[in-house]
């Protein structure tokens, strides 16, 4: 298995060229070629990272919470791996899009931070990954931390459809969120590149994440000789 | 044989009640507790009349947010002292009834606790009341609160109480889950408090209804999974 | 300023000479920001070792 | 019925990184005693905690009566009762009341309890908080409480700990009684000569593993 988890399998580098090289003509047509946006101007190009680490903070989640409904069903460390790799990646990118958002904020409301209800639903569900991985710390017993996990994992996706639909449910400042059908069509072919590369990167971070902690599990899994 | 789904919830709700008042000592320093709280928040931010006033049903609820920490962690230390649950499973009871008992058993101690809070709250605030039926508007509001709080609360503190630095990893596992609760529940109580022109109050009655759905389902399929190793 | 085609390094001078008008320089941030902490996790997850 | 009461194969159990038990395989037949010997923390509770479903194995699987007690967890714990260090009371409830919520748990009327309570000599103590209780009558309840499941397995995780010599030859008693009744008795004591009179075989266990 240790064999397995250092000689990396060719998909993985496929996933991980493929991401990098989208990324590159992404961030390319985002910054240089798309215009800038009529009533925000040039400023509207941080969308091309902001957006897209959103969604993909919201699929990752989403990814913890299937897999943590799996490892509940069939009790097969292998999806409480994924879970626990997915929420951490996905903590990563949540984390990258309140940065952003909040680089956005600055020139466009004059704030660093508004309490609007995306970008307060954004930051608890931050939080809420972050209590997911204490969790994780604070047991000792793996089938235990994989049992508790997992059923926080599912109890904070439900936090999920609320940040997703914040801005549309409440009356807020928040633009409806974005998707390539309520901007142009020169800005969602940026939006729509690096959309998908941060969908490979992300694969390719749970895929890496998951390897390792199969590996720390691996010697953890053998009982001694009787 | 053995007890249904439905005589074991109420054998837990009457023996989690009966504890309760053996122990209400520690039930009268919970209500102190929140009292102690509602003061509090007042002299934190000023003796100003008409900021209490709007912010009421806020500081209500952050009394009981913080009082339910000590109340549900306090009813799983009940259950971890002797391995007392680890009996009452061994049974066999089935483990969602068990759930929906001590869910419900804290859910009627918090309400309780919100009955308590509610009149403090009013005379501490200068919150005026027309009449009966708006008193009881807003407990209902405190009720659908409440029982979005344990829901949640009772199965994240049955899993803080068997880890590391419980009374620290409960807030921590319940606050960001609770947010989008509390948010509801001062919204509807400010509305149910201060009279509600533009109907709006339906709609955060439906949210917390929605989350009470949402949390008592999934406690109840995903409690046996907490307790059953 | 709206229309004027961006070069790397015409966006970089802008960057430099401190002119904010186009808000270049949060555009520059928030970018740099992704893509460092995408670099940086990836390295990290490169370099960590299993342990044991 | 199968002949085999409890089936433990190829168990292992893991606790964070230590191994408290070790690819353990034992059988025991409907209607057998077995004594269960060996040093503190050399696994005589675990593998008890096992057997009563409440542990899952880290590897390996264990059958009560055919049933696998993590797939089958209800039908495997209907069978066996497990008198543990731990009391399982409710410190702030009376005797009586432990047992009254015992009975409604197990669909058991409650006409029994007042007899269960002379049995293990609480009677006048009946509507004390157990808190108040010593360590010897706190075992005394729990032993009324496996008493009022009258299980098919009898799990029993020393027994004869903390109570006066009174206490031990009532258990004595009780255990020899169950015994001719069939039950099956899986006992884990230090107390050697009482063990043996109670049992049909010993099974020793050092570090983890059955020797």
């Amino acid at each position: 298995m240790s064999a397995e988890s250092t000689k990396r399998p060719l998909g993985q580098w496929l996933v991980l060229g493929t991401g990098v090289t989208l990324l590159g003509l992404g961030e390319y047509l985002g910054l240089f070629w798309a215009p800038p946006e009529m009533a925000m101007g040039d400023v509207m190009r941080i969308i091309y990272v902001h957006v897209p680490s959103g969604w993909l903070a919201l699929v990752a989640f989403l990814s913890t919470a299937i897999f943590s409904g799996l490892y509940l069903r069939t009790k097969t460390p292998r999806y409480d791996h994924i879970a626990d790799a997915s929420a951490k990646t996905g903590t990563v990118f949540n984390a990258m899009s309140l940065a952003t958002g909040m680089i956005w904020a600055k020139p466009t409301w004059g704030v660093w931070w508004s309490w609007d209800p995306r970008l307060s639903f954004t930051l608890i569900m931050f939080l809420l990954y972050v209590a997911y991985s204490a969790l994780r710390r604070f047991v000792d017993d793996t089938e235990s931390r994989a049992r508790w996990a997992a059923v926080y994992g599912i109890f904070a996706s439900v936090s999920l459809p609320l940040v997703y639909y914040s801005a549309n449910w409440f009356r807020s400042l928040h633009q409806p969120h974005s998707t390539p059908q309520t901007v142009d069509a020169s800005m969602k072919l940026p939006l729509r590149i690096n959309a998908f590369a941060f969908l490979f990167l992300m694969i390719w971070f749970i895929w890496r994440r998951y390897e390792l902690l199969r590996a720390d599990a691996a010697h953890e899994s053998t009982p001694p000789p009787a | 044989m053995n007890a249904t789904l439905f005589a074991t919830l109420v054998a837990i709700v009457k023996k989690d009640l009966l504890i309760e008042w053996r122990t209400r000592a520690r039930l009268s320093a919970l209500v102190f507790f929140s009292v102690a709280a509602l003061l509090m928040f007042s002299f934190a931010l000023g003796a100003d009349i008409q900021t209490m006033r709007d912010h009421a049903g806020g500081y209500l609820w952050l009394g009981l947010l913080f009082a339910s920490v000590l109340a549900l962690s306090e009813a799983f230390r009940v259950e971890a002292e002797n391995r007392a649950l680890e009996a009452v499973l061994l049974t066999p009871a089935d483990a969602r009834a068990v759930y929906l008992g001590k869910a419900l058993a804290n859910a009627l101690l918090l309400l309780l606790l919100g009955a308590l809070l509610v009149p403090m709250m009013l005379v501490l605030y200068d919150v005026g009341l027309d009449g009966p039926l708006h008193a009881l508007r807003l407990l209902a509001v405190v009720a659908l609160g409440v029982f979005a709080i344990s829901a949640p609360g009772t199965l994240l503190a049955a899993i803080s109480t068997n880890a590391k630095s419980k009374d620290l990893l409960l807030p921590v596992l319940l606050f960001p889950l609770l947010v989008p609760v509390l948010l509801a529940a001062v919204k509807a109580t400010a509305l149910v408090i201060a009279g509600d022109p533009m109907g709006d109050a339906f709609t955060w009655l439906s949210l917390l209804v929605a989350f009470n759905v949402v949390y008592w389902a999934l406690g109840f399929l995903l409690f046996p999974s907490v307790v059953d190793e | 300023m709206v229309a004027q085609p961006y070069t790397l390094l015409g966006a970089a001078a802008e960057v430099g000479s401190g002119v904010l008008e186009g808000h270049w320089g949060f555009v520059w941030a928030a970018h740099a920001l992704g893509l460092a902490t995408l670099l940086g996790y990836g390295l990290y997850l490169v370099v960590k070792k299993p342990k044991g | 019925m199968s002949a085999q009461a409890i089936q433990v194969d190829g168990v292992s159990k893991r606790y964070g990184a230590r191994w408290a038990l070790v690819r353990t395989s034992l059988q025991i037949n409907a209607g057998e005693s077995v004594m269960l010997t060996g040093h503190n923390g050399s696994g005589k509770t675990t593998l008890l905690r096992l057997m009563a479903g409440l542990t899952a194995p880290s590897v390996g699987a264990l059958r009560v009566f055919d049933r696998d007690v993590v797939r089958e967890r209800q039908a495997a714990r209907t069978a066996v009762a497990l008198l543990s260090h731990q009391s399982g009371h409710y410190d702030d409830l009376s005797a009586a009341e432990n047992l009254r919520l015992h009975a409604a748990l197990l669909g058991r009327d409650t006409q029994a309890i007042d007899e269960l309570l002379a049995r293990v000599r609480l009677r006048e103590r009946a509507d004390t908080p157990v808190r108040q209780f010593s360590a010897g009558m706190k075992k005394r309840l729990s032993l009324a409480r496996v008493m009022l499941k009258r299980p098919k397995i009898v799990l029993l995780d020393e027994p004869f700990g903390e109570l006066d010599p009174e206490g031990m030859a009532d258990v004595e008693t009780w255990i020899a009684e169950e015994r001719k009744a069939g039950t099956t008795i899986v006992l884990a004591t230090h107390w050697i000569d009482q063990g043996r009179r109670l049992s049909d075989r010993e099974v020793r266990l050092t570090n983890g593993r059955l020797v």
